[in-house]
């Protein structure tokens, strides 16, 4: 499959966000198109988890608007960028621990059940049907990800670099048409590495989501994401293709100078 | 956890399990076994412990005096800590014990109401002696209750009647106001009935001023009644709720001498550590009061203390609740004597054959005499349709250092006004249960 | 040996997501049921029943209910109580105000009225969290205690505010012996529990752990907290409100608001944490470890004493019975913070590797 | 008006005889992140204590000042609280680090079950006296300014004042002694205190300790007013909507939420009470509590709880 990058379909529009009287974001605007790669990088401190906090609606800025496929949002929250689309991953990893692989692979689908309580009681017609049937799409995730051996595991005992894997498999069994990734590969070694860039890249060209992305690590980011932000003490400082951003002074001075 | 640990869990399990199955004793029992619900822990403990000891101290007794024509006394104490569910549980356990249990007495109307339902299956009288329900009164209706020597609605009435004397006659109550201070609980809400009933009779005004368990906290009820001023107050609490709300009177400036207690807030634990401060204070005594002059309590004395087989301590003895649990002993043991009459001298006796015995109670006073009991009580007679016996009432109360009766001290319950109040709500409660009343001449049988 | 499961291969996605996928399992469960259901009724005596059998199945079934909400959806609540006392009452004004209604129907909808006003008090927790919400909870405790007390058309005027009934039966049956009232609660206990497995399983039960493991995420991936939260506090509040009723009606027969104070509460927050939060087997073993272990204590002390020649009195037991309660709880939480539920299915993990240590 | 300013007056003090309880809560949580529900367990032994010891103490030794056996009697009976923190930590505490707060509370319920069972086994369960000589008798102020004069309780009035003291010696200890810092700093973040080499265990063990004394002060008071017996667990259970509402960390907090409670359950039951059939402060502390939670879930003077993802 090969799917061609398309017009915006996210375009956040002069964001400000402050936590009491700390400034975490400063009049931020950029896009997003629709099966692009786009990074977000910056030193620690820079606001990029706040920004995607703020796609997602996890935290409300005091300013800006955020335009999702033309719709006006002033801000967002979880259950409508959810509806809309949007699933994401987590910096620290935010696993049910209590759950194993597919009960959190499972609640991804969440948005999808249609059965209602008292059917599931009973364990009746639809609502075991329906069960049946996501555990058929969750399957097919967990292939994806090459996680068969642990899938009745509790997430708790999971290694890390496994753990980072079964958080981006519930992301995806919500079947997204945006990925939010929050440092997806902080932490892991080489290997890990390569193997999160290869799933990263797949999930784009498979299904054509559009990945948003944080990453720490600059050679990877160069190498996988079609556009780039920068972000610096909460600003934007440069915005464009690897190659543009790689060559902008600002960019140099404030964060590639300083070798990762 | 390894294998061996589980087999030891197991087997501790199992020993724990058949430790829970009642030991059933061979039928035909020798001894009258008389299980006894006590609670000498919780939030009541102080009072509870007093009546159990006292209890138990009078079974002791009629056993060292050779028992009830011959038949020796056992008995077992279950702890229920007040709460209804742990007396149930209690009941359930001794009740088929050692051949059957002659007679239940939990002193707690809680427990009271939850065994009303049992009883009659099991064929258990249960002896609530100044306390349960006050309709149970009817042995009709009621057939295995029986609240001997008085009910609440007895000591509701009385207290009023004390109340029109002190102020020169019934026609001066008109007009006046009266609060009842009462232990929020179904306990507490047994005088609400008659004194509404007797307000509108006699023109005066009852105040109802509920506090919570365990009454502790009670300053909100003593501002209202500083800002009501009312002429009398009626406290109707047990345990810690008594002494607080002498404590409370006493701080907020309210006349001890115009509060009147009902027995279960007539005793030493209540007011001792007043003290001065609740120095005027009366209470309805059921009967008797503190008692250490008695016969029988010189007998336990010389006959069970003596012997270092006491229940509590020796200063306890002849105390008001002591007294109290003594002659609920003594009114159960007597049951089973009057049972022996009929069914046969020196043989134990079966629940139902004591509940006969209880109902055909007539203990004149060269009885009560005899056994020690003069001036303590009035006779009692019962009969199949009276499970109460008799209604009067004492009036004592604290000098400051002791209770003392007051002159004149007898008073009677108006029957005649609270019999119909007995008869409805007896019938109401037949007609919930669809029960059959008794009718006199069933009761022959 | 005979816990194996080499050789059971699943083949279907339903038969790996059935209640017990393991066979021994099935078999044992089918075992107690029988026993629970022919044996028992057969071979125990009345006290077992009444003092013992009866209880438990009625506390396991309120556990439930608290587990659902304590242990599935993380919220903790010190007001249990309330929501059997609003079951309770609310099944006898039913009861007495519908003639003839049937004796089931009633208990449901005071499960039902329970229900509702789960939901309510449950709004707090909306905004709060924590020990805070316990707080809360224990405000619809002491309220629904003032309200049974105060308010006399809930009691039906009754003077002393103290309700009773009496002739039950479901179509025909009479239930007034112990057996007919033991399987009563056993048959509803059953069910529930079953209920219970079920929406922990499904759709429904995940959103309640996604809740309680890590609300912003289940946010993020479209969970609604108001939903599940609420959703939680109805279902808890449904078990426990049926289960009241069921204490009511069955146990006791005749009760008053005492009979369901906050020391209930508290008992059955005991029963899930001791038992084992988020499992509804542990909701069980943790209803039987509290009401039987003060029973035991309490006959167990006087003969352990007499053994060694102590008369132990009437209050030295239950100050013993205190302290080793106490004691017990503080020392389960150390050695198995996860309950009775942990013990048993390490228990049957070691058994499935026996005789191999790991 | 009269009686409006004594229902206030008399909220104001049985308020700050909850504060006394709710700054045992406030004590632990903010040390040790623990609920304590064996605060009220802890008044219990405490009062239970100090009256016996002040009852038996004439006959061991002879004495006959009453002042002196009740001093010696608080000694010992301060003594028994160090005692009893030290157990808890010994035992208890120190294998529940980084527990959750469900069970740690759970922990706390178990150790007040304890704590009534030999409390009550040591030192019975009938009703004592503690006599440390308080005023009983009401007095009366500003008779010309109301009909029948304002009543003041005196003995209330010395029990808000020694409470106050207490807080105030609490609020010192805290801002100026070297192991204040140090609790303060523990409660602010464990890890980070104990990295910088404050001993964790000894801490808990001295705010345990402070937190027995604040319960034995509450429990002479108590006692004092109404005698000691079993019910004083149930204390408790009236701090605990003062927690809530002035926050679960804040010592000021506990102070100003006490007040409000105190006045408000006063000034219910008084004026609403009688609408609806009386008995309502218990509950109506509660939904007080509940309230403010709505609009401040953090209570009153607590910190603000930040997600972060």
């Amino acid at each position: 499959m090969n799917h061609q990058i398309g017009d915006v379909i996210l375009d956040l529009k002069n964001v400000s966000l402050a936590f009491g009287g700390v400034k975490a974001l400063t009049d931020i605007s950029f896009d997003v198109r629709e099966h692009e790669i786009r990074a977000i990088i910056g030193p620690n401190g820079a606001g990029k988890s706040s920004m995607l906090n703020v796609i997602n609606g996890v935290y409300r800025p005091q300013q800006g608007e955020i335009i999702l496929r033309g719709e006006h949002f002033a801000r967002m929250n979880p259950y409508k960028a959810a509806k809309a689309g949007i699933s994401r991953t987590f910096q620290n990893i935010a696993l049910f621990k209590g759950m194993n692989v597919i009960d959190n692979m499972m609640t991804g689908r969440n948005l999808k059940i249609r059965s209602n309580l008292i059917q599931q009681a009973f364990w009746w017609g639809p609502a075991r049907r329906e069960e049946l049937a996501h555990r058929a799409k969750v399957e097919e995730v967990i292939d994806f990800l090459e996680i068969q051996h642990i899938r009745k595991t509790p997430v708790g005992r999971l290694p890390y670099g496994l753990q980072k894997r079964v958080d981006l498999g519930r992301a995806l069994a919500m079947e997204p048409s945006i990925l939010l990734l929050d440092e997806p590969m902080a932490g892991m070694n080489v290997e890990e590495k390569q193997d999160m860039c290869r799933f990263i890249l797949d999930i784009n060209d498979q299904f054509g989501t559009t990945i948003v992305l944080i990453e720490h690590d600059m050679a990877v980011v160069m190498d996988i994401s079609d556009r780039v932000v920068v972000l610096d003490y909460g600003k934007k400082i440069g915005d464009g293709n690897p190659d543009e951003v790689r060559a902008s002074p600002e960019v140099i001075s404030a964060y590639l100078g300083v070798s990762h | 956890m390894n294998i061996r640990k589980l087999a030891l869990s197991a087997s501790l399990c199992t020993l724990a399990l058949t430790s829970l199955a009642p030991t059933q004793a061979s039928a035909a029992a020798k001894d009258q076994y008389f299980p006894v619900l006590v609670y000498r822990t919780g939030a009541y403990a102080a009072n509870g412990a007093p009546w159990a000891n006292g209890y138990i101290d009078y079974l002791k007794l009629v056993n060292a005096r050779g028992g009830i024509n011959g038949v020796k006394i056992i008995f077992e104490e279950c702890e229920t800590g007040y709460a209804t569910d742990r007396g149930v549980e209690c009941y359930e356990r001794l009740k088929g014990k050692n051949g059957g249990a002659t007679v239940f007495q939990p002193l707690s109307t809680g427990v009271t109401f939850a065994l009303t339902e049992k009883a009659p299956v099991d064929k258990i009288p249960l002896i609530t002696a100044g306390y349960g329900r006050s309709e149970s009164q009817n042995g009709a209706v009621f057939t295995w209750n029986f609240p001997l020597l008085g009910t609440y609605w007895v000591g509701a009435d009385v207290a009023i009647q004390y109340f029109a004397k002190k102020l020169g006659g019934v026609a001066n109550l008109k007009g006046k106001k009266i609060a009842l201070v009462y232990h929020d609980s179904p306990y507490g809400k047994e005088p609400i009935p008659v004194l509404e009933e007797l307000g509108k009779k006699y023109g005066f005004d009852v105040q109802l001023l509920p506090v919570a368990h365990p009454g502790v906290e009670q300053k909100a009820t003593w501002l209202q009644i500083r800002q009501h001023r009312p002429d009398y107050v009626l406290l109707w609490g047990w345990g810690v709720m008594n002494s607080t709300a002498l404590r409370e009177a006493q701080s907020t400036g309210y006349p001890r001498d115009k509060m009147m207690g009902i027995w279960w807030a007539g005793a030493e634990p209540d007011v001792k550590d007043v003290a001065e401060g609740a120095k005027g204070y009366s209470a309805l005594a059921l009967q008797h009061g503190a008692e250490p002059d008695a016969k029988v309590v010189k007998d336990i004395l010389s006959m069970v203390y003596a012997k270092g087989q006491g229940t509590g301590s020796k200063e306890e003895v002849g105390q008001v609740l002591y007294m109290r649990g003594l002659l609920s002993s003594m009114l159960g043991v007597e049951g089973v004597r009057k049972a022996q009459e009929r069914f046969g001298k020196g043989k134990v006796m079966t629940g139902e054959q004591v509940r006969w015995g209880l109902e055909n109670l007539n203990l004149d006073q060269k009885t009560l005499d005899a056994m020690g009991f003069a001036g303590v009580m009035r006779p009692v007679q019962t009969s199949c349709l009276d499970h109460m016996g008799s209604s009067w009432v004492r009036i004592e109360t604290w000098n400051g250092n002791k209770w003392e009766f007051s002159t004149p001290d007898w008073y009677q319950a108006d029957e005649k006004f609270l019999r119909p109040m007995v008869m409805l709500a007896s019938g109401k409660y037949a007609e919930e249960k669809k029960l059959k009343p008794r009718t006199p001449e069933e009761c022959k049988l | 040996m005979l816990y194996r499961e080499n050789g059971q291969f699943k083949t279907t996605y339903a038969a790996d997501q059935q209640i017990f996928p393991i066979a021994q399992d099935r078999w044992t469960i089918l075992g107690i049921l029988l026993i629970a259901f022919i044996a028992i009724p057969l071979l125990v005596d009345e006290y077992l029943f009444r003092a013992i059998l009866i209880p438990f199945l009625i506390l396991s079934l309120a556990a439930i209910g608290v587990n659902i909400l304590v242990g599935y959806c993380g919220q903790i609540t010190l007001g249990a109580g309330a929501f059997m006392a609003v079951g309770a009452y609310a099944a006898y004004n039913f009861h007495i105000r519908i003639e003839g209604l049937p004796l089931l129907v009633s208990i449901l909808l005071g499960g039902l009225t329970s229900a509702l006003v789960g939901i309510v008090f449950g709004i707090p927790s909306l905004r709060v969290r924590g020990l805070y919400l316990a707080v809360a909870t224990l405000a619809a405790q002491f309220f629904t205690d003032w309200v049974f007390l105060r308010i006399p058309w809930f009691t039906d005027n009754s003077s002393s505010g103290s309700v009773s009934v009496s002739n039950l039966q479901v179509m025909g049956w009479q239930i007034d012996n112990p057996v007919s009232k033991y399987l009563f609660c056993l048959i509803f206990l059953t069910i529930f529990a079953l209920l219970a497995k079920n929406m922990t399983r499904c759709a429904i039960g995940r959103q309640w752990m996604a809740i309680r493991d890590m609300d912003v995420a289940a946010e993020v991936i479209g969970i609604r907290p108001l939903f599940a939260k609420l959703s939680a506090f109805a279902v808890s509040s449904f078990f426990v409100g049926t289960a009241g009723a069921l204490w009511g009606f069955i146990h006791l027969a005749s009760w008053e608001p005492a009979a369901f104070s906050v020391d209930r509460s508290f008992q059955l927050l005991f029963m899930v944490i001791i038992g084992g939060l988020g499992t509804i087997m542990g909701s069980l073993f943790g209803a039987a470890f509290i009401v039987v272990l003060p029973i035991v204590l309490n006959q167990f002390l006087p003969a352990l004493g007499g053994v060694f020649g102590i008369k132990i009195s009437t209050a030295g037991v239950s100050h013993a019975e205190l302290i080793i309660f106490g004691g017990l709880i503080v020392f389960f939480l150390i050695k198995e913070p996860h309950g009775i539920a942990r013990l048993w299915s390490t228990g049957k993990e070691k058994l499935r590797l026996w005789p191999f240590p790991h | 008006m009269g009686f409006f300013l004594e229902t206030l007056i008399g909220g104001l003090m049985a308020g700050m005889l909850y504060s006394l309880v709710a700054l045992g809560f406030v004590l632990i949580y903010k040390a040790s992140g623990v609920f304590n529900f064996a605060q009220g367990s802890m008044v219990l032994f405490a009062a239970l204590a100090m009256a016996r010891f002040a009852e038996w103490l004439p006959h061991w030794l002879g004495l006959d000042s009453l002042w002196l056996a009740n001093t010696i009697a608080f000694v010992i009976a301060g003594a028994l609280m160090f005692v009893v923190a030290w157990l808890i930590e010994r035992l208890v505490l120190r294998y529940l680090v980084n527990q959750e707060g469900a069970t740690l509370l759970m922990a706390t319920l178990g150790i007040a079950y304890v704590l009534e069972g030999i409390g009550t086994s040591l030192f019975g369960n009938n009703i004592y006296s503690i006599d440390v000589g308080m005023p009983k008798e009401p007095v009366f102020i500003l008779d010309g300014l109301f009909e029948g004069g304002l009543l003041i309780n005196k003995e209330d009035f010395i029990a808000a004042l020694i409470a106050a003291l207490l807080v105030g010696l609490l609020a010192l200890f805290f801002q100026k002694t070297t192991t204040g810092r140090a609790l303060r700093a523990v409660a602010d973040d464990h890890q980070a205190a104990q990295s910088i080499g404050i001993p964790l265990n000894r801490i808990w063990v001295i705010i345990w300790f402070v937190a027995g004394l604040v319960a034995l002060v509450a429990g002479v008071i108590w006692g004092s007013k109404l005698g000691v017996q079993f019910s004083l667990v149930t204390v408790a259970l009236r701090g605990l909507p003062v927690v809530i509402l002035g926050g679960l960390t804040s010592i000021p907090g506990a102070i100003i939420g006490g007040l409000i409670i105190g006045v408000g359950e006063k000034l219910s039951e008084v004026y609403l009470g009688p609408m609806i059939g009386g008995g309502i402060e218990i509950w109506f502390a509660y939904q007080l509590a509940l309230v403010f939670l709505l609009f401040r879930p953090q209570g009153l003077f607590g910190e603000k709880i930040i997600d972060r993802v």
